[in-house]
């Protein structure tokens, strides 16, 4: 079994080697290795899961070490994996909802040339994400924890050709490795502290360590949290990494990739438990998150921009409960896999929508599209309802829980956490219904594109609506199932620890008070844009609105604080080190030749100005041999 | 006395050159043959060294010894150790590609009709081999005095190199191009040569000393180190401090360390693509490559006293580096500079004085020579087809010649140390040795992460994305010479990131020696972990948890 | 002289030594700076000569009679005489200007030459010279036998060496001055031909000097104006600058002469304004009056074009 | 008087001797002053073999002699021939030494 572990992570890593060297002749099948091999390592996950299940609570974690990476001196790295329950839930996540989007994303790239390369770039995504999901120990972490920012790079980028595309993968990059920063760090504060850092002993003894290093590392895998998974205030990036194709702002920026950070803070609970501090700072990230995006998604008119807001603020949920120690480790998870689910599922149909629009993303030139797609309608409208927390669907079980922990946090903290929560989900349900509104409702705003092509709006291929078909089932049921007698939390307690906080409000009342603010959300949303018909220019708007249209001037922001005075930085240094370092140099050669220019006068090709100094010479000699003997 | 290989290795370059150079003016394609015929042959020569050496063993190998100028104990005394081994097998395996590389950069121009006498494409492959035998012996070197003999001599044939076989691609007119080739070879030539004849001085400084004290004077490694364990050596501080001086400076501009990289930028800029890479990946590791074995061993205490000094340049270094690269419009200069700040890592290793940083400064010698190699030809080849070295003149080339996008890609991951990718390992080595000794400084250096990604994949954006400008849309994608020189790096940068135990392995003992030599013990983490084998973790929900938790952990 | 033999090997001089030394001595001085200090190199070598003897005479007293008469017979009577003749062959009467031209050469000299002389003076002055143990029983077997014997048995190996410098010295100063004619003379015939091609002075130079008073080579023709003609003198005095113009009295004399023929022809009255009317006038009837003259004028302007 | 005089008469004429090598142009005179010089050697020699009371002192002053005879015979042929190719006898005219 313990090899299959390692097979998990070969088999994509293979089909992305295949696609990227083959060349043009796997042009024709590219896309059908792909996908098999992603269908493949989901198997291999299955079968390991089965196993997993076989065997009992306390014994299923699987360990295999391939072999021996960095050993130098004290500083032993090794490229093994750990397949515990945690690891298991995200390995079929990942598998499954990656294997889906392959297989959409066959439909949807058709008319791609470079669509090899794109299955080539996603299985290196799927191969990254799985390193870090499996990795035991935090550089091997770290490994995938690049690669899949590498992945998600080549994916926001892969339409080069358009400038925008190519700077925002350059800035998703960069701002993760900002993050990645903070991961490097811990883990060279973990080597510091611990000598090791491999998850089991560091964990096992994080609570020998002095509080301040633990709230030292702790913060730094914070940061590189808030990096990969787009929490402020390394968020700036996860919008324009909408410029992707929509299979990958599916995948990478809602189900799996921008969720690592949730990962990294489950799993390093113990430190965060020992650092009480620490556990605020990722708190308050949470909750500022949570509404962050809540509010940047109710003003964007871009479709997967507005999406793109809501991940934001569905992680800032994450975090928050991941933020709340054990009451909310589990459930911080728990709507991690339902948000895989639903957010997936809305960002497919999203794209359907746009296959079927000619690449139009602003919703005001949607509108009453429940008519020519009612496939994606569907879908796009369970995800809807699973993501606002209708009562019974994914949504609702996984979010509600996590309401409750906040509240269960216990005093003002518990109160002030418990009213964010409640109040994104009155946000989230108020942008969601709009986008919702704005797509399917209403009547028709299409306008011809540049070239005069008249959007006639059609269903997609069954390549594509099969996934969003089964992804709209999953975000209907799992979040059910997995709270069928808590099975879910059953599952994962042995690695992350639960507890159950002491609530102020009965989970009752704060299922209650969702379904009120639920209601409140879904209603405004429904006077703004359902009553009334939709301008298709956005009206100017209030100065709230504007900030949020641009992403709440988080980008003016960091260009006047950051690169502005970067540019000219650098500009200073180059002309410093022309001017000044390599003037100093320049200038001593330059003196001296100067010098020895004046000293060239002395020989004036004049005998007589030689035998002078002869003479002079002379007396100097008589002179010292004098002197000599005087002495 | 058995067959001499480390004479070997350095001779057979220093006769291909010889051969390369007496071909007749009109056979200019066999004599490319024979030097690459002759380095591969030094390659295979380097693998039998890597064979033969076997890391469990004595702290030289291969050693050969003879005397030489009995009169001021002069002895011409070659022996390995693991950095040595690894350095020089860097550098065997270079050369061939830097050939295969600069395959068509000494060819006469249209204008230029060959005669007898004028033949620059055998000069040139033969001064690339002459550089090879020079570094190959100076890797060897043992003894001081003929270390520093071969680390003089080098410069002669550099300067020839830079000077004489400019990039054409200049965009430039021919007197301005010759003009500028000039200065960045005299500049190259003068700053090496400062830095060298300063350190003759403590050479002989060295001499003197040893004569004074051990009776008769030395300049061999081992036995100045020997005479020191053994305390019938010891230098008075301030002595031995300007030594260190002497030498650290000639090491630091070779390197080269703040304020004394100004040459570099000009000598790469100026100089063809694989001269390029010959002075960045290989020529300049002579400098770090000393600076553990001669500063370091020879004066551990001055080393030790320059410590802090010496880490705040190399930080500079790192950082100004970094931020020059950013600020470049030249390709081959934002190289340079990120290779100033990538040898900024490198001496902050070295001198962090930990095992991590010694091992991690030696792999990443080895790893940046590579993707340097790597990044630098790619970015040759793309230079030599649009005849441009601006930034500003490309745009697209990913659209036309995706190959070569490719590997300009992974060169440029390499460059910013992508994990998986070589450097990544080395560089944090580099970074936690720094940090468990100084984690102030290891913390500085991590900004130099976020600035390296800043400028690859500002260069990268610039050159390779966006609309397709239209001078390039006629570019030719990589040839297959062109392939043979890329791929195989791009497949040991991945060899070497995934699996660098081998490499490690070989390094570690002489590092430890280094170590041990120096007196530095690593500093011992705060709260050891007994077992740091791999167990089933499950959380102490209560014990660790600040609130009251029933951990499900029973 | 043998009064100088005894003086010579006491400690102190006679008088009648000391005498002597302080008159000549104060001669030689002057000599020594005359020489430095003439203009012309004929009185310079002159007031040389003048030293040199001097210098003979003390050698005589100091007890050196081969030496000093050397000192006459070589130096006085031939290395002087050599001098002499290079100064005639440089030129007697050239007399180079003691204006310095190099800035600052003359304080440097006057500077470097105190000093000197001071320090040289010091050292002599602290040397102790205390015991002069003459030349009595030195000179006893003769002076010149003596020197002999040192040179012929000591010394006889300097004393061949110099043999062979001297030699040297003069084939040296033989191969010098001898100049090697590498190409063949050019006959007259290829002189007046490429005289003709390069249409320069076709005729043969104008001889030097005018009438036959002054028909010495160092003075120039004179023009039908009047004007000496550079060209009529030769280049090495020209270099020189050892021209001696006649032009003016040689005008005056035109107008005597023109004056006399007048008054012998018998004419009156304007015959004293005549002079006054310049050189032009009678430079014209001159020409009227003779035609060798005229050929003369004719080419004139052309050689003083080339003069300058 | 003390004929240690004799040796003050030599320094003295010596250094007007190299004055006058220091100051004149003419190459003649340049000769003539060395010429000066070396007979206030001369001078010193012979005072000097007084001093001793041997004859070590003429001998070199002899020789002094020969030599100078054979460096002016050189000397002059010398600058007969520079006269010769460039009509003067000025040793700053031959400055040719200048960089």
């Amino acid at each position: 079994m313990e090899n299959l572990i390692g097979l998990l992570v070969a088999v994509p890593l293979l089909g992305a080697a295949l696609l990227l060297c083959g060349g043009r002749r796997l042009d024709g099948k590219g896309h059908y290795i792909g996908t098999v091999l992603a269908g493949a390592s989901f198997v291999i996950g299955a079968v390991l899961f089965a196993d997993m299940l076989g065997r009992g609570e306390h014994d299923r974690a699987l360990h295999s070490k391939v072999f021996s990476w960095i050993p130098v001196g004290g500083f032993r790295a090794d490229v093994a994996f750990q397949l515990d329950q945690l690891s298991m839930t995200f390995v079929l996540l990942i598998t499954g909802v990656g294997t889906l989007i392959h297989i959409y994303s066959i439909g949807y790239m058709e008319h791609d040339e470079r669509r090899r390369r794109f299955f080539g770039y996603l299985n290196l995504f799927l191969a990254a994400m799985l390193l870090l999901v499996l990795a035991d120990n935090y550089l091997l972490l770290y490994v995938g924890w690049e690669g899949v920012g590498l992945a998600s790079y080549l994916l926001i980028g892969f339409w080069q050709h358009k400038p925008s595309a190519a700077t925002a993968a350059k800035k998703a990059f960069i701002v993760n490795r900002v993050g990645d920063v903070g991961l490097s760090i811990a883990i060279m504060l973990m080597f510091t502290t611990f000598g090791t850092f491999t998850f089991a002993p560091v964990l096992t003894n994080a609570d020998h360590a002095s509080e301040g290093k633990l709230t030292a590392i702790g913060l730094m895998l914070l940061l590189a949290a808030c990096g990969k998974s787009a929490q402020v205030p390394l968020q700036s990036w996860l919008g324009d990494a909408m410029e992707g194709p929509t299979p990958v702002s599916a995948l990478i920026h809602a189900a799996t990739m921008v969720t690592a950070g949730v990962y990294l803070i489950t799993r390093s609970g113990a430190i965060f438990n020992a650092a009480p501090d620490a556990q605020a700072a990722v708190v308050a990230v949470g909750a500022v998150t949570l509404l962050f995006g809540a509010i940047v998604g109710c003003a964007k008119d871009d479709i997967k921009k507005a999406l793109a807001g809501s991940t934001m603020s569905q992680i800032g949920y994450m975090i928050l409960a991941a933020g709340l120690g054990p009451i909310g480790y589990v459930f911080a998870i728990m709507h991690l896999v339902t948000h895989g689910f639903f957010k997936a599922g809305l960002f497919l149909g999203a794209g359907s929508v746009m296959h079927a629009m000619n690449d139009e993303v602003d919703m005001r030139k949607y509108g009453g599209l429940r008519k020519y797609m009612p496939v994606t309608f569907i879908t796009f409208g369970l995800g809807y309802l699973a993501i606002i927390g209708f009562p019974g669907l994914s949504g609702f079980w996984s979010k509600d829980k996590i309401i409750e922990a906040a509240f269960a946090k216990g005093g003002t903290e518990g109160w002030i956490l418990g009213g964010a929560a409640l109040l994104g989900a009155a946000i989230t349900a108020y942008y969601m219904t709009r986008v919702m509104l704005l797509t399917f409702f209403g009547e028709k705003r299409w306008v011809p594109d540049e070239e005069g092509h008249e959007p006639h709006p059609h269903e997609s291929p069954s390549s594509m609506t099969i996934p969003m078909i089964v992804l709209a089932v999953g975000s209907v049921f799992a979040g059910g199932l997995f709270s069928v007698n808590d099975a879910f939390l059953k599952w994962l307690e042995p690695v992350t620890g639960h507890s159950h906080g002491d609530s102020p409000l009965s989970a009752a009342a704060v299922t209650a008070g969702t379904m009120v603010v639920l209601a409140i959300g879904v209603a405004l949303a429904w006077a703004q844009y359902g009553r009334r018909p939709v301008p298709r220019t956005a009206p100017r708007g209030s100065l709230l609105t504007r900030a949020a249209r641009r992403d709440l001037l988080q980008d003016d922001f960091n260009h006047v604080a950051l690169v502005k005075p970067g540019q000219y930085l650098t500009r200073g240094l180059v002309y410093v080190d022309h001017k000044l370092v390599d003037g100093v140099v320049n200038g001593t050669a330059a003196s001296v030749g100067g010098l020895s220019g004046r000293l060239r006068k002395l020989q004036n090709g004049y005998a007589r100005t030689y035998a002078v100094s002869m003479f002079g010479g002379t007396a100097v000699l008589i002179a010292a041999t004098l002197l000599m003997r005087a002495v | 006395m058995s067959f001499p290989l480390l004479t070997a290795t350095a001779v057979v370059p220093a006769l291909g050159a010889v051969a390369t150079a007496a071909m007749p003016a009109a056979q200019r394609a066999a004599a490319k043959w024979v030097a690459l015929g002759f380095s591969l042959v030094t390659l295979a020569l380097a693998a039998v060294m890597l064979v033969r050496f076997d890391p469990g063993g004595a702290r030289f190998q291969l050693t050969e010894s003879h005397a030489w100028i009995k009169d001021f104990g002069v002895r011409y005394e070659l022996g390995v150790d693991g950095i040595a081994v690894a350095l020089i097998a860097l550098t065997a395996v270079l050369i061939p590609f830097i050939i295969l590389a600069g395959w068509h950069d000494a060819d006469p121009l249209e204008s230029a009709r060959p005669n007898r006498r004028w033949r620059p494409t055998q000069g040139f492959f033969a001064l690339i081999l002459m550089v090879e035998a020079m570094v190959v012996i100076s890797f060897e070197a043992t003894d001081v005095f003929l270390f520093y003999i071969f680390f003089e001599a080098m410069l002669i044939p550099m300067y020839f190199l830079i000077g004489g076989f400019g990039d054409r691609a200049g965009g430039r007119s021919e007197e301005e191009t010759a003009t500028q080739r000039s200065y960045a070879a005299v500049k190259f030539l003068l700053y090496n040569l400062a830095g060298g004849l300063i350190m003759l001085a403590a050479v002989v400084g060295l001499y003197a000393v040893t004569a004074d004290q051990l009776g008769t004077g030395t300049f061999s490694l081992q036995e100045i180190v020997q005479a020191r364990a053994g305390g019938r050596l010891d230098m008075a501080s301030g002595t031995e401090r300007l030594l260190f001086l002497g030498f650290f400076f000639a090491f630091a501009v070779k390197a080269p360390l703040w304020p004394l990289h100004t040459w570099l930028p000009n000598a790469m800029g100026e100089s063809t693509a694989p001269v390029a890479v010959l002075i960045t990946a290989v020529v300049d590791k002579v400098g770090t490559f000393a600076m553990l074995r001669f500063c370091l061993q020879l004066f551990p205490e001055a080393s030790k006293w320059a410590t802090p000094a010496i880490m705040i340049l190399a930080l500079i270094s790192i950082i100004y580096g970094a931020l020059l690269a950013i600020g470049q419009r030249d390709i081959k200069r934002l190289i340079a500079y990120a290779s100033i700040s990538h040898f900024g890592f490198i001496i902050l290793g070295i001198f962090a004085m930990t095992t991590q940083g010694q091992g991690g400064a030696t792999l990443y010698m080895v790893n940046h020579g590579v993707s340097t190699a790597a990044l630098m030809l790619v970015a040759g080849f793309l230079i030599t087809r649009r005849g441009s070295r601006l930034i500003a003149d490309y745009g697209g080339v990913q659209k036309v010649a995706p190959v070569l996008a490719g590997t300009f890609l992974i060169g440029g991951l390499a460059t910013l140390s992508l994990p998986g990718l070589a450097p990544f390992i080395s560089e944090f080595l580099v970074l936690v040795g720094t940090f468990s000794r100084y984690p102030a400084f290891g913390v500085i250096a991590t900004v130099g992460i976020v600035l390296a990604a800043l400028y690859v994949l500002i260069l990268y954006q610039r050159t390779m994305t966006g609309p397709v400008k239209a001078e390039v849309r006629s570019m030719p994608d990589l040839r297959v010479r062109e392939l043979v020189v890329v791929a195989p790096l791009i497949a040991l940068l991945i060899f070497l990131g995934v699996y660098p135990k081998p490499l490690a392995d070989i390094v570690n003992p002489a590092v430890d020696h280094t170590m041990s030599v120096v007196d530095k013990k690593d500093p011992k983490p705060d709260h050891p972990v007994t077992d740091a084998g791999w167990f089933s973790y499950s959380p102490k929900s209560e014990g660790a948890s600040h609130d009251g938790a029933s951990g499900g952990a029973k | 002289m043998s009064g100088g033999a005894l003086a010579a090997a006491a400690s102190t001089t006679s008088t009648g030594e000391a005498l002597q030394f302080w008159v000549l001595g104060t001669v030689a001085v002057i000599g020594a700076l005359c020489t430095i200090l003439m203009r012309k190199a004929v009185h310079s070598a002159l007031c040389l000569a003048g030293t040199m003897i001097v210098l003979a005479i003390f050698y005589l007293a100091n007890g050196a009679y081969f030496l000093g008469v050397v000192q006459i017979v070589v130096y006085t009577g031939a290395i002087m005489m050599l001098f002499l003749f290079v100064v005639m062959l440089v030129g007697v009467t050239a007399a180079d200007s003691l204006k310095e031209t190099l800035k600052g050469q003359r304080w440097l000299a006057a500077l470097c030459g105190l000093g000197f002389g001071i320090l040289l003076c010091a050292g002599i002055g602290n040397a102790s010279l205390k015991t002069w143990n003459g030349l009595g029983q030195a000179n006893s077997g003769g002076n010149v036998e003596g020197l002999a014997s040192l040179i012929f048995t000591k010394y006889v190996f300097a004393f061949e060496i110099t043999g062979a410098l001297l030699i040297t010295a003069a084939v040296g100063a033989m191969v010098l001055t001898h100049r090697e004619r590498t190409e063949r003379a050019r006959t007259q015939r290829e002189q007046s031909e490429a005289r003709v091609r390069t249409g320069r002075n076709v005729p043969p130079l104008p001889a030097p000097g005018v009438y036959a008073r002054h028909n010495a080579v160092d003075i120039p023709g004179l023009l039908p104006d009047g004007t000496p003609s550079d060209l009529t003198v030769n280049a090495t005095l020209r270099g020189r600058g050892q021209i001696r113009d006649v032009s003016s009295e040689a005008l005056a004399e035109l107008a005597a002469l023109e004056q006399r023929s007048q008054r012998w022809l018998g004419r009156k009255g304007n015959g004293t304004g005549k002079p006054s009317g310049g050189p032009g006038k009678p430079g014209t009837s001159e020409n009227g009056e003779n035609g060798e003259d005229g050929e003369n004028a004719g080419s004139a302007p052309n050689p003083r074009g080339v003069a300058k | 008087m003390n004929p240690v005089n004799y040796l003050y008469l030599a320094a003295l004429l010596f250094t007007i001797g190299a004055a006058g090598v220091v100051i004149r142009r003419n190459a003649i005179v340049l000769f003539m002053c060395v010429e000066l010089m070396l007979n206030a050697c001369n001078l010193a020699f012979v005072t000097f073999s007084r001093l001793h009371g041997n004859l070590d002192g003429q001998i070199i002053a002899f020789f002094t002699m020969v030599v100078a005879a054979a460096e002016v015979v050189v000397g002059l042929a010398i600058i007969v021939t520079v006269f010769r190719s460039r009509h003067s006898a000025s040793v700053d005219d031959a400055s040719l030494m200048k960089l």
